[in-house]
């Protein structure tokens, strides 16, 4: 394992867990050579940059932070409506509203550095170059320590199909990002998608150090009496609770298909469900659209993960991972 | 301390009003005590299936017993879950959440304007402006709604001594006008000192008394109302266009937005 | 339009629901030729053969229901278990349990003869010649109005990849059975893929009359002491109010690519779902999962459709019809 | 008229036994004077976010007030749900759904062997049974739990005349033994005349008396459970393994099949 090449806020809270590991069990996980304290991570798109969410809890809980993407030049997305309430779960078409980059290292970074926990900056691009500059961009950031790629953007060049469905533009796209940022690339995979697993060897065969997944399914909602659909985007991303056993599935064919570590997304809202993806094969574990509904979420998923590791007498949180008996 | 909680709250008391308008009273919460008049709660119904909170205008406060009282109308499905709630019944409270009105200078006259549902914030902030020595002679009660059903609380409103100018869409309780109406005379009447207008009510209303507002060139603050997956501030999904181009969240520059700062495109 | 080669039963229904129209809206729809009285069917696997249902109601009400797919031989399905409960939604690996077509004709097609709704005979195949078999062998039975063709099947000659995440599979299958079934085929699209509208337009190509969509999603649910999936079968198929959103958006999709009349199904569970779907280009909706846990759904459907029509001032649902506008 | 129907009911009383168990009265039910034992009803919880209905053995029925009675332990999240609804509540009773228990010939003998909350169906037929002229001599009543707090309604049990054997797995009431042991020993007695056997509860204990019985060549009926999606057939989800091959539908050939039928492999 390489050492974590992190600040002092890092190094004392991997103490802190460490000592925290006499008397209960080990939640720390390693992917890509960094331990994270735990294996909850925030999703993107859904913590914004951690401001907001360090009003109600404390941001040390979480093993990493996952920021909401961006984009080389700050972009003020979509025109609402923006959201839309669905059955256990909703949509969004935010439009990768963002600071931009340059206000991302200059403002938004410097207020994570004073946290012990993984930052994992998430990145979008329009075109190919977009991806790399931001990632290049960041390289000499160190308090990023990963970044993770949206590639579930529309693709300009490819007439607005997703990056994500194309398992050689993904190849593609995680061997140049890798060239330019020093530290892990975790691609995150669209769901929209025949075989993921195919997609995700792309990711592995670039050199990807980890793979995300799921992002949102591509989904609408209309008003009966207008006759428009909900969002001013017309399509948008469903996540929550609803698309859980859709995720908790390719999870585990990823997980099956690849040889890197897998973090599970997918409408995880409690510590059940924490502990389904690590099962399937999540060596983490991201909350995404369940914090809209519980921003506390994530203190209560550790103390009950922590639970039922002691009641099912694990030393390790590792000891889940990928540990599914197939009937 | 944390700036915002997120706790469970019980059901104490409520009171059924004409119409399908209530208010409830939950408790214990534990930041009752920093909230201010245009602060929201975000709710959570545990168990229902519904999956957005639902935000409520704080409309009173009680410190010593640690509760805060909401008014709401039956509208769709979350109103619904909570005009059946009884006694004792549990709720997730977010809050307080959003920008409170700003209070006016000592020497400034107020304008409040409540369109219907309204009502909460508009009132809470006449009496805090009350309670903190603004006079009950310099404040404009403008209070509207389709009928005489819509005009709730007219004795409290009548208690506080303000200049309460009641309007009905159907003349069965006041003028029959808009509220734009009573507040455009009253603006044009010269006779209110350095007026603050505060309102609250339908996107209709808002922006005819944002027009009027900036007409008159007196400022004001109007609180508004989206759709709010998280409530406090990290979806960006409950964004209004503003006139200086990009958008602010609702739920955190919000809900509270002084005049002429929304584009209405 | 062609007139339907019907039993009494079924001209029957179709005065009845002419006399209805002078008092109220329109509720019959035009499918390949064939006039249903309303555009509110049932979905295969969701409704057996018909007999349960009508002990709740009438299945006079229906506008059609699409029997539970039938292959060559009986099958027994898998062993449970087959079903597990989701947020908003359920898994279910019923393992195509049917009686076999032999039995089907037999002794299920005849109890719907008395009946004045449309019957579309689901079919499903492990390889080509299934569908083939089972098709010719209903071409005699003129109660099987349709057939709906179950194309979301693991194909053993392409390794257990669905035989409905190529377009050039689905239009052979659609070709080949058009041949050897003389009344309208409708493929049945499997959401499982990354493009739904190439499938569509495949479909199209081989001659389908129309087209369904969606089927359910693959997915996997597991349980945390015993770490085994919750379905025998480890992987099963997503449904429910959960989808709908997705559903919609392919729904639409489809309906852009294709001139064919598209059947809306996924997650509807009440008559905005339904309006929802005929909005985005559905000229029929199948009640699916949501039948289990409102058997008696179809009666209050129609009934808050219809109020809903009358109120919209529609003459006839299918005004309705693609009448999305888009932001 | 259909023969099942899926119609709003309304909690008219509860009664709260010890240990998490309770009992529910429901009602208007309109097809109660169909209902027999071994039947259940499917019950939908409105407003929850339980996406299957939870199916429960009718307890009781009065036809004359057209309603039933069900009796639960609180287990999961629908026996939670429902065992916190309070009178006058919604829910969406399906029924009568399942096949029931048939009546033992006159002058056949009654084993009913009841385990933990497996007792509902188990008592109703009891009651059914002397109704209909049985001997409550003739009826041996195995009650089995953990221990003394899982045995319910004995009181009720006692009334009837029917020789009680409690037993439990700590011997606090009863003997300390499992439902088993008194069902061995009352077969292998010979004493009972052309006897019958009626049983509901956990899984093991089912298959336990279906050995049993097969062992000592006595017929018998057993209720069984499986996850319903549907309830009453279409869905294809309840299944269980047979040992002729197949599968039944244990909500439309079950929940009562009988002894020998299961496949238990
Ligand atoms: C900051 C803020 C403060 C609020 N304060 C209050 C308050 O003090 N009292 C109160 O009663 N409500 C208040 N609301 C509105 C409240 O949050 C709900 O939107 C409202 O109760 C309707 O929700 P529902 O779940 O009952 O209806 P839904 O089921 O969500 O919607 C049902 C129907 O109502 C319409 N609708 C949705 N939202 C509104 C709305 N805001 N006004 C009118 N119609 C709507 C929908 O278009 C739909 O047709 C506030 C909203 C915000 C954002
Ligand atoms: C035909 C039939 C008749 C039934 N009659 C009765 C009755 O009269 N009284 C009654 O209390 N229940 C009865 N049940 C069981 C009932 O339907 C529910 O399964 C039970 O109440 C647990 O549901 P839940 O939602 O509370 O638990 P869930 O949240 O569904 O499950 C919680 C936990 O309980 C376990 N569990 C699930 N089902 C059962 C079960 N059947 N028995 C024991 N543990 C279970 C699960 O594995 C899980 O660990 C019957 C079931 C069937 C199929
Ligand atoms: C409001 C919202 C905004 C999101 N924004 C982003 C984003 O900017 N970049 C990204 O990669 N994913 C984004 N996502 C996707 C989530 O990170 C996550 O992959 C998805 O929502 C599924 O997880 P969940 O069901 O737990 O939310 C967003 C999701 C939501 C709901
Ligand atoms: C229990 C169950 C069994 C099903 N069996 C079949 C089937 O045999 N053939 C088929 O084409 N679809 C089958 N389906 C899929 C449904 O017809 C429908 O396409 C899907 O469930 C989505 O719709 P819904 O969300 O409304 O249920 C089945 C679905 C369920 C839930
Ligand atoms: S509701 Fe999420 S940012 Fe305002
Ligand atoms: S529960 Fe659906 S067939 Fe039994």
């Amino acid at each position: 394992m390489k050492t974590s090449p992190k600040t002092k806020a890092k190094s004392e809270s991997t103490k802190v867990s460490a000592a925290a590991g006499l008397s209960g069990p080990d939640l720390s996980v390693e992917i890509a050579g960094y331990r994270f304290k735990n294996p909850i991570w925030t999703a993107s798109g859904t913590c914004g940059y951690g401001e907001e969410l360090d009003e109600i809890f404390d941001l040390n809980t979480l093993g990493g932070i996952v920021t909401k993407s961006i984009t080389w030049k700050p972009r003020q997305g979509h025109p609402p409506s923006r959201v839309s309430e669905e059955s256990s779960g909703m949509l969004n078409a935010i439009g990768l509203a963002n600071v931009g980059v340059k206000a991302y290292v200059d403002e938004k970074l410097p207020f994570l550095e004073k946290y012990g926990l993984g930052v994992i900056v998430n990145v979008a691009g329009f075109d190919f170059q977009e991806y790399i500059d931001v990632c290049a961009r960041l390289a000499d950031h160190p308090r990023a320590d990963m970044v993770e790629l949206n590639i579930s953007c529309p693709n300009i060049s490819s007439g607005g199909i997703e990056f994500g469905a194309d398992p050689k533009q993904v190849e593609k796209i995680v061997r140049a990002v890798k060239r330019v940022f020093p530290r892990p690339v975790i691609p995150k995979l669209s769901p929209n998608v025949t075989d993921i697993a195919e997609i995700a060897r792309g990711a592995e065969a670039g050199g990807a150090d980890a793979i995300s997944l799921i992002n949102t399914f591509i989904a609408m909602g209309v008003d009966i009496h207008s006759k428009r659909p909900t969002l001013s985007n017309n399509r948008g991303g469903l996540s929550g609770p609803a698309i859980k056993p859709i995720a908790l599935s390719m999870v585990n064919s990823v997980y099956e298909a690849v040889s890197v570590p897998v973090i599970g997304i997918g409408g995880a809202a409690n510590y059940e469900d924490v502990v389904e993806f690590m099962i399937c094969g999540a060596s983490a574990v991201q909350l995404g659209t369940a914090l809209f509904r519980e921003p506390d979420l994530p203190v209560r998923v550790l103390s009950d993960l922590t639970k039922f590791l002691i009641q099912g007498s694990y030393n390790s949180v590792t000891d889940l991972i990928g540990s599914i008996k197939m009937n | 301390m944390k700036r915002v909680v997120c706790q469970d709250s019980y059901l104490i008391s409520r009171r059924d009003l004409k119409n399908g308008y209530l208010t409830l009273t939950f408790g214990p919460f534990s930041r009752s005590s920093s909230i201010k008049p245009g602060h929201f709660v975000h709710i959570d119904l545990p168990g229902s299936n519904l999956y957005f909170r639902r935000a409520f205008s704080v409309y009173s406060v009680n410190v010593k017993e640690k509760s805060i009282e909401i008014f709401l109308k039956v509208i769709g499905r979350g109103s619904r879950y909570l005009a059946q709630l009884k006694k004792g019944d549990r709720v997730n409270m977010l809050g307080p959440v959003g920008t409170p009105f700003k209070l006016p200078r000592k020497n400034q006259s107020a304008l409040m304007v409540a369109g219907g549902v309204g009502l909460p914030p508009i009132l809470f902030m006449t009496r805090w402006m009350i309670k903190r020595g603004r006079k009950p002679e310099n404040i404009v009660f403008v209070y509207g709604g389709r009928s005489a059903e819509d005009i709730i609380e007219r004795s409290i409103i009548k208690r506080l001594g303000v200049r309460f100018l009641p309007v009905t869409e159907d003349g069965s309780y006041g003028e029959k006008e808009l509220v734009t109406a009573p507040l455009a005379r009253s603006l044009s009447s010269g006779l209110l000192k350095d007026p603050v207008i505060y309102a609250c009510g339908p996107e209709s209303m808002l922006r005819a008394v944002d027009h009027l507002a900036t007409e008159f060139e007196t400022p004001g603050q109007l609180a508004f109302e989206a759709p709010m997956p998280c409530g406090f501030g990290i979806c960006l999904g409950c964004v209004i266009p503003l006139r200086s181009g990009g958008f602010a969240r609702v739920c955190r520059e919000g809900p509270i937005l002084p005049v002429g700062r929304v584009s209405w495109a």
